[in-house]
C-alpha cells in the first residue's frame, strides 16, 4: 500500500506545496538570525498574493506581478521594522496586528478595485514563468520533481544554500548573526543593530511577498480571500523546528509538505480528513521531541519578546 | 495612547475618504454603535471572551511562559464543557457548574501537554503550544463530526444544550449579557490582587524577569510553569465553555473555530496592557467596542467591516510602536530599562 | 611624552544620579593610566562616553590634540580607541576568530577569507603572548581566555588607546600576571592604556599614573612612585580604610555542612567534581582555592541545589539535603551569594526591593499564608539599603540601573540578612571597591563570630588567606590539599592550585 | 417558483454565463454592481425593506453571494430597498440580528444552519417581525413568523453523476469537497449515486476534503488534492469547494481529467474540462420566498429542487447550454439521458435519497 501511496506525483506535490512555505520561511529565518521574532509572514504572504494578481491584471506581466508582491511584502514589513526595531515594540503583537491588517486590507480592496468578491483571476491568465530545464527535466524521477518548476521555485530551492553561504561565509552574514545574538556587543564594534534588523525584516517582506506571488500565480492562477491559508504560520513553525538553520528549515518544510501530501493520499484511502489534517502537526510534534537537542537560542530570543 | 489613536483613526479616515465615504459619519456610527444602547450590550458581551482570554495569556506571559496555545485550550474546553452540559442529568445550576469545571479541567490538561514538553523534554512551549492549536482543531472537529455530533444535522455540531443547563443572562439588563461577565470582573479583581500581593504573584513575576534568578531563589520553576499553564488553560477552557453555554448553546465546528479569533485578540490585549488585569479590562472593553462598532458602521454607512478591522490593527500597531512618546523620551526609557547589562559575565551555560 | 587623550569637563546625568561631574583627565602616549574609585563613582560611565557608547551631557574630548565628537563606538574605533568592557561584549556562538574580526573581516568581495582571519588572529595572539585558539567557540571558553579575546579585538583594530574596565576582576593571579605583561608590552610599543581596577596592589604594580574618581568627580591625579595605597584609598573614600584581619575564631561549633563523596557530572557528562568530602563547622570559614574550571563552581552549585548530584551526600545542620530542592535547602538553613550576580544573583528588571526579597518570600516574616506582608517586605528592603549602604535612589528602582558593586551589595545584603547557619559566599568581593570589600569582610567575620559556618570561594588568594580558617585546594575536580592559611604563602597555594604539589607529594 | 425567476429576467441571474466585464472570473454574480444601485434606491425608501444577514463574511462564498443577489433583486423589483449585514462569528451575528430587528424591515432574511438557533430565538421574541431562513429549518418549535427555504441539491448532483458515469473511462470517480460535514455529502454522495445508476462497473467512491485553515478559498490545496486523485486514476472529479474550485479546474487542465462545478456556471474557466455544474439558484429561491411571504402565501417550509427550478444543471436548458461552454454540450446523447432522468426525478419516478435525511 505504501508504494502505491508514495509515488512520483506525491513528490511533485510535496515540492510544489513546499515552495511558497520555504520562501517565506527563509525570510523568517533571516529575521530570527537578526534577532527579530517574525510572525507576520502569513499577512505578508497574503498581501503579496493580492498585489501580484492585481499587478498581473493591470500590466499583464509576471515580472511586474512579482515586483508588486515584493513591494507589498516590504510595505508591511516596514510596519514591523518600525514598530519593533525603531520603537522597541513587542514583535508578537505587531506580527498579529499585521496579519489582521493584511486580511482586512486585501478583502477590503478586492471589491473596491476589481468589483468582485471572494476570488479574482487576472486578465490574460498571467503566470510565473515555469521552465523545464532541458535535459535535466527528462531525468527519471528527479526530473519532473526538481527540474520543472517556476522561476520562484528554483529561486526558493537555490536560496537554501545561498542563505547558508550568506550567513556563514560572508561579512554581512557574520554581522547579521552577531546582531541577532548580542546586539549590544555588535553596537560596541560599530555595527548598527537597527540597520541589520531593518534589512532582515525587509528581506523577509520581499520573500514572503514573493511566496504570495508564487502561491497565487505559480501554484494556481487566482487570488482568493485568505489564500495564504495558514502557510505563513507553517513557515513560522518551520523556522523554529529547523532552528533557523537554512538546511534545517528546508528539512522542516519537507517534513511538513510530505506529511500533508501524504495525508491527501490517506484521505483517498478513506481515512477521515480530521485525522489527516492533524497529521503534519502531530508528526512535527513528534519530530520536536525527538530532535530536542538545543533550543536555548530560541528560548533566549523569545524570552525577550514578552 | 491618544496620539496612537489619532494616527490610527487618521489613516482609517484617509482610506474611507479615498473610497468615497464620509470618515466622520463612519466613525460616529462606529462609536455610537459600539458604546451606546444595544451596541454597548453587545460590546459588554463580546468583552467576556476577549478579557477572559487576555487574562489567561497574562498569567503565562508575566511568568515568562510563552503560551500561544490559547486557541486550542479554548476549543478543547468548550467541547467537553458542552458535552457535559448535554449529557449530565441533574438540576441546571449543578450541571452548569460541573460543565464549567470539566471545561476548565480539559483546557488545563491540554495546556499541560506543551508545559510538560518544556519541563520534561526541553521542547520550547512556544512552538508546541502553537502546533497543538491545529491538533485541537482537528480533534474537536473529529469528535463533533462523529461521536459527539447531532445525527442528521447539516453541519458538524452537537445538539443544543438543554435550556436549563445554559448560563443565564443578567436579569433586568435587557437580556443578551451573560452573567459570565460578572465572573470576568471577579477574575480581573482576583488576578490583580494575586499578581501584586501574593507569594505566587511575586514568584511568577520573578520567573518572568529571570528564570535562573527565580530558580536560585528556590522557586520551583518546573512546577510553576506547569501550574501557570494549567491555570491559563483552565481559564481558556472556561471561556470556551462560556461561548457555548452562555451564547450559542450548541457547539458548531466551523463557528467555534471562528470564535478562536478571540484567543488572538486576547493575546494582543494582554500584551498591550502589559499583562496587568485592570488595564486588560479597559483595553478589552475598547477592542470589543471597536469590533461591535465596526459592524454598526458597516450597517449604517456601507463602509465595510474589514475597515474596522484594519483600524483596530492600526491602533495596535500605533500603540505598540508608542507613537505617543517623543523620540527623546523613548530613548531615555530605553536607557533606563537597558542599563549597561552584562552580556557574558561568566561563560558557563546553565540549564534552562 | 605627548598628550594622547584629553577629557575636559565631562558631565553625565542619569535620572536621579549625577554619574560624571565635570571630569578632566589627561593621558599620555605610552603610559598605563589607572582610574580608581568606589563603586558607582562613575568610572564605567566615563569610559562609555569616551568610547562613544553614550553621549555626554557636557564636556569635550580631544584625541591627539584634536577635538572629537563620537556618535557611536565606530567613530571611537576609527580614532584608535579600543575598549574591553566590564561586562564582556562577545558573541557566544561565534569562534574566537570571528569575534575578533567582527566588522573588520579580511574579505574578498564580501566573502570572508577564513584562513586569513584565523592566521591573523593567531599571529596577533603570538605577538603579544595571548594564548588562545582562534577556532574555539567562545561559549566553551573560561573567562580568562575571554579576557584575552577582548584584548585581541582591540589590538586587531590597531587601538592606540586601550580602555580596560576592571579586566582583572575575573582573573586568577596567574592570568592577571600574564595580562600585566601584555599591558606593559603594549605600553612599551607606544600605546596608551586606561586601566580600571579596585585592587590597589595592582595599581601600584602597573600604573604610570593614577586618577581617582569620587562621586563623579576627578579628585586627585597621583604618581605611583610618590604615593601609597593608603593615600589612594583616602582619596577614594575620604577616610582611612583598614584591611580586615579576621582574627582567631573563638570556638568551633558543631558540623553544619557535611559533604561526603560528592560526584557531579558536567556538560559532556564527564565528572567535574569527583569524590569530594569535607566539613564546615559553626564558627569557621573554609576557603576553597582553585584555578577557574577545576570544579569549584559545580561543587557550589551542587551544594546549592542548582546542579544535579551524581552520587554522594550533603548534610546541612543534620538534615540530609542531597535530594532537596533549592527551597528545601534554604529552609534547612542555607544562604548563598552566587558568583554570577547578573544572571543568577539578581534580576535586572525587578526592583531592588523584589531582589532583596528573593529566597525569603516564604518565611513567616514575609508572608501570611498565600499573601506577602507588604509592609514587612518594604521595611526589610529599606533597612538593608541603609545597612549595606546600597547607592540607589529608592528600593522601587529597577536593579538593572545599579552599578556593578552596588548590585553585588544587593545580593550580599539579602543573603546576610537572615542569620542562616550556612553562608556560601562565592567571589563575594568581585568587582567591589575597597571600602565595600572592607565592609563585606567585616560582615562575613561577624557572621562567623555569631556562629555561622561559611564556605568561601574566591579567586582572590589574599582574601582567602585573610578570612579563611582552613583552605581547601581543588584541582581537576578533587580536593588535593588542605592548608592552614597561617602557615602557607600565596606561592605555595598557587602551586597546589596548578597541580604542582600532586606530582611532587 | 420556477416561473417567477423568468419574470425577474435580471440579466445577472447566475444561471447564465455572465457577459459582464469579468469573463474570466467565476464571479458571475453582479452583486457589487447592484450594491451601487442600491445606494440610490435607499433614498427612495417607499417600497418594502429587506435585511439579509450572513453568519460569515460573504467573501468567497458564492452561496451567500447569491442570497444577497436574490434579496437585492426582490427589493429592486418591488421598488424597495435591501441591506446586507455580514457577520464573522456568532456574537457579531447576534449583534447584526438585533440591529435588524430594531430596524424592523418587512423581512429579515437569514442564511444557513449557523443562524437557525438565533432565527428561532428572535422570531419567537418578535412575533410581528417576519423572518426567512435559507438552507435549513428548525426540526421542532418553528415559530409562525419564520419561513424556511431548503434546497434539494442532491437532485442536481445526481444528474452530474449520470454524466460522470457515462464519461468515465477508468471507472474511477470522486469528489474534492471543502469540508466533511453532512451537508456537503448531498453533493458528493449523490454524484456517485447518479454515476452508479448508469455505470455498474464503477469502483468505490473516493472523496477528499480540503480542510485546513481556509477550506473554501485555498485553491492551491484543492489543486494538490485533485492531482492526487488524478494520480490514482480518477478521471471524473466533482469539485465542491467554493473559491477552492479554481484549483481543481486548473488541475483538470494540467492532467486532462474531467471536472464538475457547483452553484454557478464555471465552464468558461476551463471549457474543455468542465462537464457541467450543479446549479443552486439561491437568488431565485430567495426572490420566490420573499414574494410568497409578501403576498401572505408562504408555507412554513418551502423545498426547492429540480421541479421548482431552484436546483439544476446547465444541460437541462438548450438555450443555456448553447453558450455555456460546458463539455457536456458535446455529448447530446448524455444530455438526452440527463433530461430524461430529470423528468423522472420531477415526476417522482426516480427517487434521489437525501444524504442528510439518511444520516438522521
Ligand atoms: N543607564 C543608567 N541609568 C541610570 N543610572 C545609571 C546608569 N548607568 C549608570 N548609572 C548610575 O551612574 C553611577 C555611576 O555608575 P558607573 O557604572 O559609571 O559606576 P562605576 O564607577 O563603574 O562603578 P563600579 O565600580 O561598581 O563598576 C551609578 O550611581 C549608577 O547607578
Ligand atoms: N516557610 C516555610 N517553612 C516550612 N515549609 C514551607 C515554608 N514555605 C513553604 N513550605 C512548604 O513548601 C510546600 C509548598 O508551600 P505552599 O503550599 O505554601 O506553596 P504554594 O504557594 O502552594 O507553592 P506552589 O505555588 O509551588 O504550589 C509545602 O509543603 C509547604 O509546607
Ligand atoms: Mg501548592
Ligand atoms: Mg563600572
Amino acid at each position: 500500500m505504501l508504494a502505491q501511496l508514495v509515488d512520483m506525483s506525491l513528490w511533485e506535490s510535496v515540492v510544489r506545496a513546499l515552495i511558497p512555505v520555504l520562501l517565506a520561511a527563509i525570510g523568517g529565518l533571516i529575521c530570527e538570525r537578526a534577532g527579530v521574532f517574525q510572525i507576520s509572514l502569513e499577512g505578508m504572504m497574503l498581501a503579496g498574493a493580492f498585489a501580484a494578481v492585481a499587478a498581473a491584471h493591470v500590466t499583464g506581466s509576471a515580472l511586474a506581478a512579482a515586483a508588486a508582491a515584493a513591494v507589498a511584502g516590504v510595505l508591511l514589513s516596514l510596519v514591523l521594522a518600525f514598530g519593533a526595531v525603531s520603537r522597541g515594540g513587542n514583535a508578537i503583537v505587531l506580527g498579529v496586528a499585521i496579519n489582521i491588517l493584511a486580511v482586512g486590507l486585501t478583502s477590503f480592496l478586492l471589491p473596491q478595485l476589481f468589483g468582485v468578491r471572494g476570488s479574482f483571476q487576472p486578465e490574460g491568465g498571467v503566470r510565473i514563468l515555469r521552465i523545464a530545464i532541458p535535459g535535466l527535466s527528462d531525468l527519471p524521477f528527479i526530473g519532473p520533481v526538481l527540474f520543472n518548476l517556476s522561476i520562484l521555485g528554483y529561486a526558493a530551492l537555490l536560496l537554501v544554500p545561498a542563505t547558508w553561504l550568506f550567513l556563514f561565509r560572508t561579512q554581512l552574514g557574520l554581522r547579521l548573526r552577531g546582531v541577532g545574538e548580542r546586539p549590544l556587543a555588535a553596537e560596541t564594534l560599530g555595527v548598527s543593530s537597527t540597520v541589520y534588523r531593518y534589512a532582515a525584516v525587509v528581506a523577509s517582506g520581499v520573500l514572503a511577498g514573493l511566496a504570495g506571488a508564487q502561491l497565487a500565480l505559480g501554484n494556481v492562477g487566482v487570488f482568493t480571500e485568505g489564500i495564504s491559508s495558514g502557510r505563513g504560520w507553517i513557515a513560522v513553525v518551520a523556522v523554529m523546528l529547523g532552528r533557523a538553520h537554512p538546511f534545517g528549515v528546508l528539512a522542516a518544510c519537507l517534513l511538513f509538505g510530505f506529511t500533508e501530501a501524504f495525508g491527501f493520499r490517506l484521505q483517498g484511502q478513506g481515512y477521515p480528513v480530521q485525522i489527516t489534517d492533524a497529521l503534519p502537526f502531530v508528526v512535527t510534534l513528534v519530530a520536536l521531541v525527538i530532535a530536542r537537542k538545543r533550543f536555548r537560542r530560541l528560548l533566549d530570543l523569545t524570552a525577550s519578546t514578552v | 495612547m491618544t496620539v496612537a489613536l489619532v494616527v490610527a483613526f487618521g489613516l482609517g479616515a484617509v482610506v474611507i475618504a479615498l473610497t468615497g465615504g464620509d470618515p466622520l459619519a463612519a466613525f460616529g456610527e462606529m462609536l455610537t454603535g459600539g458604546f451606546t444602547g444595544s451596541g454597548l450590550r453587545n460590546t459588554l458581551s463580546r468583552m467576556i471572551p476577549i478579557v477572559g482570554m487576555a487574562l489567561a495569556f497574562s498569567l503565562a506571559f508575566r511568568s515568562g511562559v510563552l503560551n500561544l496555545g490559547g486557541e486550542g485550550q479554548m476549543l478543547m474546553g468548550a467541547l467537553f464543557g458542552t458535552m457535559t452540559a448535554i449529557v449530565l442529568p441533574g438540576p441546571g445550576p449543578v450541571v452548569i457548574v460541573a460543565a464549567l469545571l470539566v471545561g476548565a479541567a480539559v483546557g488545563a490538561l491540554w495546556a499541560l501537554l506543551p508545559a510538560l514538553g518544556q519541563t520534561k523534554f526541553q521542547v520550547p512551549l512556544l512552538i508546541t503550544s502553537l502546533l497543538l492549536n491545529y491538533v485541537a482543531r482537528a480533534t474537536t472537529s473529529y469528535l463533533v463530526r462523529y461521536p459527539f455530533g447531532e445525527p442528521g444535522a447539516a453541519f458538524a455540531s452537537t445538539v443544543a444544550v438543554p435550556e436549563s443547563n445554559r448560563i443565564p443572562d443578567f436579569p433586568f439588563l435587557g437580556g443578551g449579557i451573560s452573567i459570565s461577565l460578572f465572573f470576568v470582573f471577579g477574575l480581573v479583581a482576583l488576578l490583580a490582587v494575586v499578581y501584586r500581593r501574593s507569594v505566587f504573584g511575586y514568584e511568577t513575576a520573578m520567573l518572568g524577569f529571570s528564570g535562573p534568578f527565580a530558580r536560585y531563589g528556590g522557586v520551583d520553576v518546573e512546577r510553576k510553569t506547569l501550574l501557570v499553564m494549567a491555570s491559563a488553560g483552565a481559564i481558556g477552557g472556561l471561556v470556551g465553555s462560556h461561548l457555548v453555554l452562555g451564547e450559542t448553546y450548541r457547539y458548531i465546528d466551523a463557528d467555534m473555530i471562528a470564535q478562536t479569533g478571540f484567543a488572538w485578540t486576547g493575546l494582543m490585549v494582554s500584551l498591550l496592557a502589559a499583562n496587568r488585569p485592570v488595564a486588560i479590562l479597559l483595553a478589552g472593553f475598547f477592542f470589543a467596542g471597536l469590533q461591535i462598532g465596526g459592524f454598526a458602521m458597516e450597517r449604517a454607512t456601507k463602509v465595510s467591516w474589514q475597515l474596522a478591522e484594519m483600524i483596530q490593527a492600526l491602533v495596535i500597531v500605533a500603540v505598540v510602536s508608542r507613537l505617543g512618546l517623543t523620540w527623546r523620551r523613548r530613548r531615555k526609557l530605553g536607557e533606563e530599562v537597558g542599563p549597561p547589562q552584562p552580556e557574558m559575565e561568566t561563560a558557563h551555560v546553565g540549564e534552562v | 611624552m605627548t598628550t594622547e587623550l584629553e577629557l575636559r569637563g565631562i558631565t553625565k546625568r542619569f535620572p536621579g544620579v549625577l554619574a560624571c561631574d565635570g571630569i578632566d583627565l589627561t593621558a599620555r602616549r605610552g603610559e598605563i593610566h589607572c582610574i580608581v574609585g568606589e563603586n558607582g563613582a562613575g568610572k564605567t560611565t566615563l569610559m562609555s562616553i569616551l568610547y562613544g557608547l553614550i553621549p555626554p551631557d557636557e564636556g569635550e574630548i580631544l584625541v591627539r590634540g584634536e577635538p572629537v565628537r563620537f556618535h557611536s563606538p565606530l567613530d571611537a574605533i576609527r580614532r584608535g580607541l579600543g575598549m574591553v568592557h566590564q561586562a564582556f561584549k562577545l558573541f557566544p556562538s561565534l569562534t574566537v576568530a570571528e569575534n575578533v574580526i567582527f566588522r573588520e573581516e579580511p574579505a574578498k568581495l564580501g566573502w570572508i577569507d577564513r584562513k586569513r582571519a584565523v592566521a591573523r588572529v593567531q599571529e596577533l595572539a603570538d605577538a603579544y603572548g595571548l594564548a588562545v585558539d582562534p577556532t574555539a567557540v567562545v561559549e566553551d571558553l573560561p573567562v580568562g581566555v575571554l579576557q584575552r579575546v577582548e584584548i585581541l579585538k582591540a589590538l586587531y583594530r590597531h587601538a592606540s588607546i586601550l580602555i580596560l574596565d576592571e579586566p582583572t576582576a575575573v582573573l586568577t593571579p596567574q592570568e592577571r600576571d600574564r595580562l600585566f605583561d601584555v599591558m606593559r608590552r603594549l605600553r612599551d610599543s607606544g600605546r596608551t592604556i586606561l586601566f580600571i581596577t579596585h585592587k590597589l596592589a595592582e595599581v601600584m604594580s602597573v600604573a604610570d599614573r593614577i586618577t581617582v574618581l569620587r562621586n563623579g568627580k576627578a579628585v586627585a591625579e597621583l604618581d605611583p612612585a610618590t604615593t601609597t595605597p593608603e593615600e589612594i584609598s583616602r582619596h577614594m573614600t575620604g577616610r582611612d580604610v583598614e584591611p580586615v584581619r579576621a582574627g582567631a575564631p573563638t570556638a568551633l561549633g558543631d558540623v553544619v555542612l557535611s559533604v561526603r563523596s560528592l560526584t557531579v557530572r558536567g556538560a559532556h557528562s564527564l565528572p567535574v567534581v569527583s569524590d569530594v568530602s569535607f566539613d564546615v563547622r559553626a564558627g569557621e570559614v573554609v576557603g576553597i582555592a582553585a584555578v577557574a574550571g577545576n570544579g569549584q563552581t559545580e561543587l557550589i552549585e551542587a551544594i546549592a541545589g542548582l546542579r544535579e548530584i551524581e552520587s554522594g551526600t550533603v548534610t546541612l545542620a543534620g538534615v540530609d539535603i542531597t535530594h532537596l530542592d533549592v527551597a528545601g535547602r534554604r529552609r534547612a538553613g542555607m544562604s548563598y551569594i552566587p558568583e554570577d550576580r547578573h544572571r543568577v544573583g539578581t534580576a535586572a528588571a525587578a526592583s531592588v526591593s523584589e531582589n532583596l526579597l528573593m529566597g525569603y518570600q516564604r518565611t513567616d516574616r514575609m508572608r501570611r499564608g498565600a499573601w506577602l506582608r507588604r509592609r514587612a517586605v518594604a521595611d526589610h528592603a529599606g533597612r538593608l539599603k541603609d545597612e549595606f549602604a546600597i547607592k540607589v535612589s529608592g528600593v522601587d528602582v529597577a536593579a538593572g540601573t545599579l552599578s556593578g558593586g552596588n548590585l553585588q551589595k544587593v545580593a550580599l545584603a539579602r543573603e546576610m540578612a537572615h542569620d542562616a547557619p550556612l553562608i556560601i559566599a562565592e567571589q563575594p568581593t568581585r568587582g567591589v571597591d575597597i571600602g565595600a570589600i572592607e565592609f563585606i569582610h567585616t560582615r562575613l567575620v561577624a557572621a562567623r563570630d555569631r556562629g555561622a559556618a561559611i564556605l568561601l570561594v574566591s579567586a582572590e588568594l589574599s582574601e582567602i588567606q585573610s578570612l579563611a580558617t582552613r583552605i581547601l585546594v581543588m584541582f581537576e575536580g578533587r580536593i588535593v590539599a588542605e592548608l592552614d592559611p597561617d602557615r602557607v604563602d600565596e606561592a605555595e597555594i598557587g602551586l597546589h592550585m596548578t597541580g604542582g604539589k600532586v606530582a611532587g607529594a | 417558483g420556477g416561473g417567477s425567476s423568468e419574470e425577474t429576467s435580471a440579466p445577472e441571474t447566475t444561471a447564465a454565463p455572465s457577459g459582464t466585464e469579468e469573463d474570466t472570473s467565476t464571479e458571475t454574480t453582479a452583486a457589487p454592481a447592484e450594491g451601487e444601485d442600491e445606494g440610490a434606491e435607499a433614498e427612495g425608501g417607499e417600497g418594502p425593506h429587506f435585511i439579509y444577514i450572513t453568519p460569515n463574511p460573504i467573501g468567497e462564498n458564492e452561496f451567500l453571494q447569491m442570497g444577497e443577489t436574490g434579496t437585492q433583486a426582490a427589493a429592486e423589483r418591488l421598488g424597495g430597498t435591501a441591506e446586507t449585514f455580514e457577520s464573522t462569528d456568532p456574537s457579531s451575528s447576534r449583534a447584526n440580528i438585533e440591529a435588524a430587528v430594531e430596524a424592523a424591515p418587512d423581512i429579515i432574511v437569514l442564511t444557513t444552519f449557523q443562524l437557525t438557533d438565533m432565527a428561532v430565538e428572535f422570531a419567537s421574541a418578535n412575533p410581528d417581525q417576519k423572518f426567512i431562513l435559507i438552507d435549513d429549518c428548525p426540526p421542532e418549535g418553528q415559530p409562525e413568523n419564520l419561513y424556511c427555504v431548503g434546497f434539494r441539491e442532491h437532485e442536481g448532483a445526481y444528474l452530474l453523476g449520470i454524466m460522470a458515469g457515462n464519461l468515465t473511462e477508468t471507472n474511477k470517480i470522486g469528489s474534492v469537497v471543502a469540508l466533511d460535514i453532512p451537508f456537503f455529502h448531498r453533493w458528493s454522495d449523490s454524484f456517485y449515486l447518479g454515476a452508479q445508476s448508469v455505470n455498474p462497473d464503477l469502483e468505490p467512491d473516493t472523496q477528499v476534503f480540503i480542510g485546513g485553515d481556509n477550506p473554501f478559498a485555498d485553491p492551491a490545496r484543492a489543486k494538490e488534492q485533485a492531482l492526487s486523485l488524478a494520480a490514482q486514476g480518477l478521471d471524473q472529479i466533482f469539485s465542491v469547494g467554493a473559491a477552492s474550485d479554481m484549483g481543481v479546474f486548473e488541475a483538470a487542465q494540467e492532467q486532462g481529467f474531467m471536472t464538475y462545478g457547483t452553484d454557478v456556471n464555471n465552464c468558461p474557466v476551463a471549457p474543455e474540462y468542465i462537464v457541467d455544474n450543479n446549479l443552486k439558484l439561491v437568488d431565485n429561491a430567495v426572490q420566490t420566498a420573499i414574494d410568497l411571504v409578501m403576498s401572505g402565501e408562504a408555507t412554513p417550509f418551502t423545498s426547492v429542487g429540480l421541479a421548482e427550478g431552484g436546483v439544476g444543471v446547465m444541460a437541462l436548458d438548450d438555450e443555456r447550454l448553447a453558450d455555456s461552454q460546458c463539455l457536456v454540450a458535446q455529448h447530446p446523447d448524455i444530455v438526452e439521458q440527463v433530461r430524461e432522468a430529470a423528468e423522472g426525478i420531477i415526476s417522482g419516478e426516480i427517487e434521489v435519497p437525501d444524504p442528510l435525511a439518511a444520516a438522521g
